[in-house]
């Protein structure tokens, strides 16, 4: 039988820039296929490049270019249209921006109906509707008639999935079709495309998160560079990736790794690969001459595209052990976290958020309650950890925390001392003792500074007098941090997201404080990179003693930096307690759900949830 | 939204558009007050040998010898019975002297802003996201008439057209073909602004991923243009559009003095020239109220266009 | 900007003439060729620059009112250009020795265009009307002077009264502005008369037939007119079906609308286009010069450097009028050697080529006024006191583009000889207040009127432009006093002429002046419109036009 | 006359593949080089016209009155006999002057007011802003007529008519741009630093809010001499002789046709300097937002 899809040396150019070299797969029907890489890996481009939409200025090439029979090369645009959406759909991520914001979602699942004539115009309400309730959408006759922005993340998603698979496709290509949304909301859709494909669609899932996908996919095919490195069965590469960069990538999932355990290899920086090298050679400890010049022959299906191949290695992946014990029980009246395990148990707490809640008026006038009675406390050295979905009241907290936003009730204080209810100017001189690190960092800097500027603006702050010895200091921060002198002279504009992030903990780290708040520092990163920022953060704890507040959604993330959690809903924490008994044995129904939805093992689907409320 | 949200919003908008006309009352009394020299004679001309007691009639029927702050309370008395007071210079109520004109600028404005949009729809529809020569030519093309000031384009068209090639009457505004000139002149610089905003609105629109998958649908790409991407294109369209409609008052002053039209660009440069206040307050007036009226079609048709702004409630 | 409204100004326009008129005048209207046989019927569409603030006669001081209207309304008698009274509506008159009683006996058998007949009482209702405050008249009521009453003689006799001597009454009578109205209109329409439009009936050639305000105003042919004055070169109705005024503001506009055909007469065609106006393009140039004072560049003699009589010589010497005048108005207008125009009676042609461009002179007469220094730009001085004057430029709604530029020669000119000339802009309260103060050194204008004695609005001690005259020179002169009066107080061609005369001369002498160029009025036309002319006004008359094809 | 609205706003590649180098069109960047030379040329012959021509502005010549262009006079000559090229040079120093001064006038008082407005408290907000909706309904044109109005015409107050005319628009955009900054990330983090609040306004906010509104006065020149140039075709510009372009357009308009070059040249002017300001001001908002990511 001939695949479905056939591709073979596939090569995507923009000028000079070649985005995908060389990629070659096939896909059956009933076939999930997973590409996977980081950000300008080139998964994107090819996967719109089989639906003739690799962008504008783009050239595609390619040995073979087949479908269903039908040689894509040689196809014209009217051709092309006939097939788009048609026979193949396509799902990308963030359907809030997926979906037309000004049409209707009915109008929008109905396009593709009224455009390949499938249905004839009075149907096709009635075809919109079925849709809807196929890929699992209450009401469809109320949605149908919304707005996109009127539902749910998790709703938006399955609309953009209905409107995809409309008229009937044979292959489902989805971009990133989870990242945006919170993990329960993930494992559903993951769950509807694995239906859709059980059903006989084939899945082309394209991700930049292998944990997420490997258990959905048939195969998994490993981008880098524009090339695909290593493809295999989806358990195999997960379980025992070849070749080094999928082997690093697994490794710089904290959710695989013990807690405390290097996520990253040592960034020691390694000669570019030529032309026709392998793209990975500059980053990979195992490269040689070889790997710089050429690239090995693809041996077959199951390979990685490597000189010297990890045959047969074991992730090092240590299962987590059930630990029943010393468990903290929370009622939602009064969630405390418990002063602590990670720090001295002596020490007096550094920061103490108490009971503090905090409400804002939104535009039709009702008070939005994003914060009710949180407390949280964070002693000398200690790390505690805030997790929770988008909307959840994290931000929140940490603007508290930092003396930014006034609670409404409750009180912070800061060394012992009030910290809200007192005026700026009492709490300017203790300010450089507090720092914080964005999520953002770019728009943490001001857009006219050099990285000079930004961090000498802490480092006068901390008291360093003379243009040469701030100079002198800044680097030195820079060094900590891991990054050249060189950057000095830099705008942070021009710099990547990890180098951004390291610039913002130099700054912070500038006026030696005793506490920094992480308000998601990582979760705009790419794996690797991420792993890398998880790996700094844990060796400046362990070199200075400074204590973190560290908010994410991302559980794994948490666990992998906390010493104690909070889990917040709904402006409320839920649950608290040191890290290893919340995760071993969750009280709360919600982090039950939370967990299991974020597993990265291939896992029966989760037991459905209520929603959490708008996304 | 609720009826009693509309109401209030409703409430919001009268408000807002009352402050605004009486600022714009206000401001212009003010600048009436800081005219130098005696309104009177202003009023007469500099050969009036209108004798002292016959200046003091004047002075008295126009109210001019009051005190500051009487005066000003008086003048807004007669603007909320809508009466705008006399011309100095004409003798004529304010109000018609307007009336009269109106009709000439609004076929003008209408006519230049119709002609604008549909140059611009064209130009950036046909080059938006097309090879960079072209989106460049057009660039530079738009570029050009925003830096070409009207009142020169208008004396190179009427060269051109009317007396070189006799193509188009050379004035007035008898009939429809007296317009195409003035219309082209006035619209000329609006046409550029408009298309750069509407290929920028487009080509952002273009690159959103909705439009990726609307092409993924099989759509062509002339049809993502205009059954997607335009309608996003429009928002920003529509908020200058309005703005600019409320320009085109002050761009009828150079146009009608160029091609000699009647109207109410011809009436500001005559009201401001001979310091012919009433008259003046009168204009400064109709233009906050043009403003006014516009802006609120611009947020109802915003309305129209992003179910956005109608709804912000996810209902789960 | 000038052109777009043309406010009439006494100072600069021509208006009708108001005092006695004499003899003389040059320079006839010279319409379309004459040759062929009149053609009834056609419509004609004359450009005209300005339009009507008020339709009404009896209100308006507007010299485009008059001038249009004196199509639908006709006067008691006719004054031909060279002031000479002819029988109209009246078909004769006597005049009482004190001046002060006129009385009329009408034509008859003259209606209305509504049928009413005109009558001696619809002389007195409308000028009753006039002197009514209520009708808030600008201009006709001081055209009736000391009016003090109209007596019904009979049906067609009327005797109009004064309350002490009134002289120019029947120059007055002549004018549109005490045309008359039917009664019937009055009484109907009253004071919305102003509106124009049907409304506005009359005894004329024409009908006032619509008004759009801001295009155009349409009259159409009286069917019923035969009452035309005797010096008409036809009889009974106009020729022309429909005349049609259309308000071209623009000058290039104007132009190009007569150019291009779509009227076939235009008003006030610029300078620069008359020479393009040629037999060979369709089309021609009526042109007429205006009586009264010509434009004249008038040097404040009590002031400044000009109290010096050596400096006001140098700039009238040191001024190339011949050739400013040429290259502004490309020929179009005459240059003037006398304050008074060559259309004016008393007109002294002694005066042409007596005070010639002489730059030399001009240096000599300066440096002997003590002006020898010159400061870094190159401008004369004495006592380290830059020799500069002042020359403020009217409001700009008031001048002309014309005298704008024929300013800037005119400082180019005063630059060689080391004279700077400054020439603020300024708003009208100002443009008054230094005026009448005599704060400037230099004023411009003329004044149109058909009679001489307007030299004694231009040099009579008492005839300050704050008490509504013209003497920006602000001389007191004993012999220009006595001879100015003596020419008001006798009604002797020859006597005024004398005093007239020896005005003229005294005032070029004295250098009050710098008479620049003869204002006239400079029309363009189809080849194909024939019968037009220019009345003593210098207004087009239309009822002996006709279109030929 | 229209003011440029900030129109620069790059279009977005599609996510992951980040060519976004060579999207822009060449064709401004290839114009930017020659639209600099011209401004510089501009710059020169405003301050020193004498090099460009050995001929005076206001010399009259009347026996060569109106000669048409060609050797020996460019562009011919006028009514006066005055070179045309010469008054052209001439005039762009008060052309220049006029568009610059009232930008820079205006950009003063809109960045005075608009700091005010997002600096200061909620009534000198609230008043201002009032102030600055009242001014903004009327057409700018208008706005300077009234000016002209109080003020008077000549060169001086039709740079402030300008100004008042076109203030209020920059105020808005200082403004809006000031309370943007005051919540934007790097104020916060200054904040967290400690800094007071005077140095966050005088480091942070103020140079920050005003840098989108010096490239917006780019543009906004191009804007100013067009609407300056029109008050003077208007006839409320500086006394004569002077040479300036709007004024000589309007001497021009008689002559369109008799003597077309008297009207073509000084719009030219008016037209090409317009021009290559707003190519370098539309360079400079593309390099802006590229620089500073907004």
């Amino acid at each position: 039988m001939t695949p479905l899809l056939t591709v073979d040396g596939l090569d995507v150019s923009f000028g000079a820039l070649r985005a995908v070299r060389d990629v070659s797969f096939t896909l059956d029907a009933g076939e999930c296929l997973a590409v996977v890489g980081e950000s300008g890996s080139g998964k994107s481009v090819t996967a719109r490049a089989l639906v003739g939409l690799a962008g504008d200025g783009s050239r595609v090439r390619a040995g073979t270019l087949e479908f269903d029979g039908h040689d894509l090369t040689r196809l014209r645009e009217p051709q092309w249209r006939g097939l788009r959406g048609r026979r193949v759909g396509l799902v990308l991520q963030d359907a809030l921006s997926s979906l037309d914001p000004l049409r209707t979602v009915g109008a929008e699942i109905a396009e593709p109906l009224r455009v390949h004539g499938v249905e004839p115009r009075s149907r096709r309400a009635d075809r919109v509707r079925d849709l809807l309730a196929d890929v699992g959408v209450p009401q469809p006759q109320l949605r149908a008639a919304q707005y996109p922005h009127q539902l749910s993340g998790g709703l938006r998603q399955r609309a953009l999935i209905a409107s995809a698979i409309a008229a009937g496709p044979d292959l489902l290509i989805a971009d990133e079709p989870t990242t945006a949304l919170d993990v329960s909301v993930q494992a559903q859709i993951l769950d509807l495309l694995d239906r859709l494909r059980r059903e006989g669609t084939a899945l082309l899932l394209i991700s930049h998160d292998l944990s997420v996908v490997a258990r959905l996919a048939d195969r998994v095919a490993v981008m880098y560079g524009g090339r695909i490195v290593e493809t295999g069965p989806g358990r195999r590469v997960l379980e025992r990736p070849r070749h080094p960069y999928t082997r690093a990538l697994l490794d710089a999932v904290p959710a695989l790794h013990a807690k405390g355990a290097r996520l990253s290899a040592p960034t020691v920086p390694r000669p570019h690969a030529g032309r026709d090298g392998c793209p990975y050679a500059h980053r990979c400890a195992a490269a040689d001459e070889a790997c710089r010049t050429a690239l090995p022959a693809v041996t077959g299906p199951d390979a990685a595209v490597c000189h010297h191949p990890l045959d047969g290695e074991e992730s090092d992946r240590t299962p987590q052990k059930p630990h029943a014990t010393a468990r903290v029980a929370v009622r939602d009246r009064e969630p405390h976290v418990e002063a602590g395990t990670g720090g001295s148990p002596a020490a007096p707490p550094l920061l103490e958020v108490d009971a503090v809640s905090k409400g804002f008026r939104g535009p039709d006038g009702a008070v939005h309650h994003a914060v009710r009675e949180v407390s949280l406390r964070l002693a000398a050295g200690e790390a505690v950890g805030v997790v929770g979905e988008s909307g959840s009241g994290k931000t929140t907290v940490a603007r508290i925390a930092l003396g930014l936003v006034p609670p409404d009730a409750g009180q912070v204080r800061f060394e012992g001392r009030p910290w809200s209810g007192v005026p700026e100017r009492q709490r300017r001189t203790a300010r450089p003792r507090i720092q914080a690190v964005q999520q953002d960092p770019l728009g943490s800097f001001d857009p006219r500074y050099s990285v000079e500027r930004v961090v000498g603006e802490a480092v006068a702050r901390a008291g360093v007098r003379g243009r040469a010895e701030r100079l002198a200091r800044a680097a030195e921060l820079l060094d900590r941090v891991g990054l050249p002198a060189a950057v000095l002279g830099r705008r942070p504009g021009e710099l990547s997201g990890g180098q951004r992030q390291r610039v913002a903990l130099a700054r912070a780290l500038a006026t030696s404080p005793g506490v920094v708040v992480c308000d998601e520092p990582v979760s705009a990163l790419d794996v690797s990179v991420q792993a890398q920022i998880l790996d700094l953060l844990a060796d400046i704890r362990r070199d200075t003693g400074v204590a973190l507040l560290f908010i994410s959604h991302d559980l794994a993330v948490v666990r992998h930096v906390s010493d104690r959690i909070a889990v917040m809903k709904d402006g409320r924490v839920v649950e608290s307690g040191p890290v290893r008994e919340v995760f071993d044995a969750p009280s709360h129904a919600y982090t039950r759900a939370l967990l299991s939805a974020a597993s990265p093992l291939p896992a029966p689907p989760p037991a459905p949830l209520h929603r959490t409320g708008p996304a | 939204m609720k009826a009693t949200h509309l109401l209030q919003a409703v409430a919001r908008r009268v408000a807002a558009a009352a402050a605004v006309l009486l600022g714009a009352a206000t401001v212009a009394f003010a600048a009436l007050q800081l005219i130098p020299g005696d309104p009177v004679t202003t009023m007469l001309g500099p050969f009036s040998s209108a004798t002292p007691e016959v200046r003091d009639r004047i002075r008295a029927q126009y109210g001019l010898g009051e005190p500051v702050g009487q005066q000003y309370l008086h003048y807004l008395g007669h603007l909320l019975r809508g009466d705008l007071g006399q011309s100095y210079q004409v003798q004529r109520p304010v109000g018609s002297l307007i009336g009269d004109q109106l009709g000439p600028t609004a076929q003008l404005a209408l006519a230049a802003l119709a002609l604008a949009l549909l140059l611009a729809l064209v130009s950036a529809v046909a080059t938006a996201g097309r090879r960079p020569v072209l989106r460049g030519a057009a660039s530079l093309l738009e570029l050009l008439t925003v830096s070409s000031p009207s009142y020169w384009t208008g004396i190179l068209l009427l060269t051109a057209f009317s007396f070189h090639w006799q193509l188009f009457p050379v004035a007035g505004a008898q009939n429809g073909t007296s317009l195409v000139l003035p219309a082209l002149t006035l619209a000329l610089p609006m046409t550029g602004v408009l298309a750069q905003v509407l290929r920028e609105g487009l080509e952002t629109a273009l690159h959103e991923p909705f439009a990726v998958t609307a092409r993924s649908r099989g759509l062509s790409s002339t049809a993502v243009r205009l059954r997607h991407a335009l309608r996003h294109a429009a928002l920003p369209l529509v908020t200058l559009t309005g703005w600019l409609a409320g320009s085109l008052l002050g761009g009828a002053v150079l146009v009608e003095t160029v091609f000699g039209r009647p109207g109410i660009g011809a009436l500001i440069l005559q009201a401001t020239t001979n310091k012919d206040m009433p008259l003046v307050i009168g204009l400064v007036l109709l233009s906050a109220l043009v403003f006014v009226v516009l802006s609120t079609l611009v947020d109802l048709l915003y309305l129209v266009i992003d179910p956005r702004l109608r709804t912000d409630q996810v209902t789960p | 900007m000038s052109r777009l409204s043309r406010r009439p100004v006494p100072l600069v326009a021509a208006t009708a003439a108001v005092l006695l008129a004499a003899a003389c005048g040059s320079g006839s209207g010279s319409g379309g060729s004459t040759s062929s046989t009149p053609v009834s019927g056609g419509s004609l569409t004359y450009a005209v620059d300005t339009e009507p603030v008020s339709w009404d006669i009896d209100v308006s001081q507007q010299d485009i009112t008059g001038s249009i209207q004196r199509n639908v309304f006709d006067s008691l008698v006719f004054q031909d250009d060279k002031g000479q009274f002819h029988p109209w509506l009246a078909s004769s008159w006597t005049v009482a020795k004190d001046l002060r009683t006129y009385t009329f006996h009408l034509r008859k058998g003259v209606t209305f265009t509504d049928g009413t007949p005109f009558n001696a009482q619809a002389v007195k209702t409308n000028f009753d009307r006039i002197v009514d405050p209520a009708t808030t008249s600008q201009y006709a009521a001081g055209l009736l002077g000391p009016y003090s009453g109209t007596k019904v003689v009979d049906a067609y006799t009327v005797e109009v009264s004064f309350t002490k001597a009134f002289a120019p009454f029947l120059q007055a009578a002549s004018t549109p502005y005490l045309g008359f109205y039917s009664p019937a209109a009055i009484a109907k329409y009253g004071s919305k008369l102003g509106a124009g439009g049907p409304a506005d009936v009359g005894t004329g050639p024409f009908v006032f037939s619509s008004y759009t305000k801001g295009q155009s105003a349409v009259l159409t042919r009286n069917p019923k007119y035969d009452w035309a004055p005797a010096t008409d070169s036809h009889q009974g109705p106009a020729y022309l079906d429909k005349l049609t005024y259309r308000f071209l503001s623009q000058d290039s506009v104007r132009v190009g609308a007569l150019r291009s055909g779509q009227v076939q007469v235009a008003k006030s065609v610029p300078p620069a286009d008359v020479k393009t106006l040629t037999p060979g393009s369709g089309l021609t140039v009526i042109s007429k010069q205006a009586p009264g004072g010509v434009y004249n560049l008038v040097l404040n003699a009590s002031r400044g450097p000009f109290t010096d009589q050596r400096v006001r010589e140098a700039v009238q010497r040191g001024i190339n009028v011949d050739a400013d005048v040429k290259s502004v108005y490309f020929g179009a207008y005459q240059r003037a050697w006398s304050p008074l125009s060559p259309a004016t009676a008393g007109y002294d042609s002694a005066l042409t080529g007596t005070w010639p461009y002489d730059p030399k002179l001009a240096d000599r007469l300066l440096d002997q006024a003590g002006w020898t220094a010159r400061d870094s730009s190159g401008y004369r001085t004495k006592d380290g006191k830059r020799l500069s004057l002042v020359w403020p430029l009217m409001p700009q709604n008031l001048v002309s583009q014309q005298h704008d530029i024929l300013g800037q020669a005119v400082q180019a000119d005063l630059k060689k000889l080391g004279i700077q000339v400054e020439r603020p802009r300024q708003d009208v309260g100002t443009f008054v207040k230094q005026l009448f103060g005599g704060k400037d050194d230099i004023s411009d204008y003329s004044w149109a009127r058909a009679d001489p004695d307007v030299l004694r609005l231009y040099f009579n001690s008492a005839e300050t432009p704050a008490k509504g005259g013209a003497n920006g020179t602000f001389i007191k002169d004993a012999d220009l006093d006595a001879w100015t009066e003596q020419g008001q107080t006798t009604l002797d061609p020859a006597a005024r002429a004398t005093f007239y005369t020896q005005v003229q001369k005294r005032a070029v002498d004295l250098s009050l002046v710098v008479p620049m160029y003869v204002v006239s009025s400079v029309y363009g036309a189809s080849t194909h419109a024939h019968g037009i002319t220019a009345d003593a006004n210098t207004w087009l008359e239309f009822h002996d036009a006709w279109l030929g094809k | 006359m229209t003011a440029l609205p900030t129109l620069e706003t790059a279009p977005q590649a599609p996510a992951d593949t980040a060519p976004r180098a060579g999207r822009r069109p060449r064709a401004r960047t290839l114009l930017l080089v020659p639209a600099l030379l011209f401004l510089a040329l501009l710059v020169v012959a405003a301050a020193a016209p004498g090099l460009f021509t050995g001929a005076a502005p206001n010399a009259t010549h009347p026996l060569q009155a109106l000669r048409p262009p060609g050797a020996g006079h460019w562009f011919g000559t006028d009514q006066l006999g005055r070179d045309l090229y010469t008054r052209v040079v001439y005039g762009t120093r008060l052309s220049l002057l006029l568009g610059a001064g009232s930008t820079a006038l205006s950009v003063l008082a809109g960045a005075a007011l608009g700091l005010t407005a997002g600096l200061g408290g909620r009534v000198a907000d609230q008043v201002l802003m009032r102030l600055a909706d009242v001014l903004l309904a009327l057409p700018p044109i208008l706005l300077a007529l009234l000016a002209v109005a109080v003020l008077g015409s000549g060169t001086v107050n039709v740079a402030l008519a300008i100004a008042a005319a076109f203030a209020p628009g920059y105020a808005r955009i200082v403004r809006a741009e000031t309370l943007v900054v005051r919540r934007s990330g790097y104020v916060e983090a200054a904040t967290t630093l400690g800094l007071s609040r005077a140095a966050l306004i005088r480091r942070h906010v103020v140079p920050n809010a005003l840098g989108p509104l010096l490239v917006l006065a780019t543009v906004g020149f191009g804007s100013s001499l067009i609407a300056a140039s029109g008050l003077s075709f208007l006839g409320l510009g500086p006394q004569p002789p002077t040479a300036e372009w709007g004024a000589m357009l309007d001497q021009g308009r008689d002559f369109l046709q008799t003597a077309w070059w008297l009207g073509i040249f000084p719009g030219a002017a008016i037209t090409l300097t317009a021009l290559v300001v707003n190519i370098v001001g539309r360079q400079a908002q593309a390099r802006f937002t590229r620089r500073t990511g907004r």
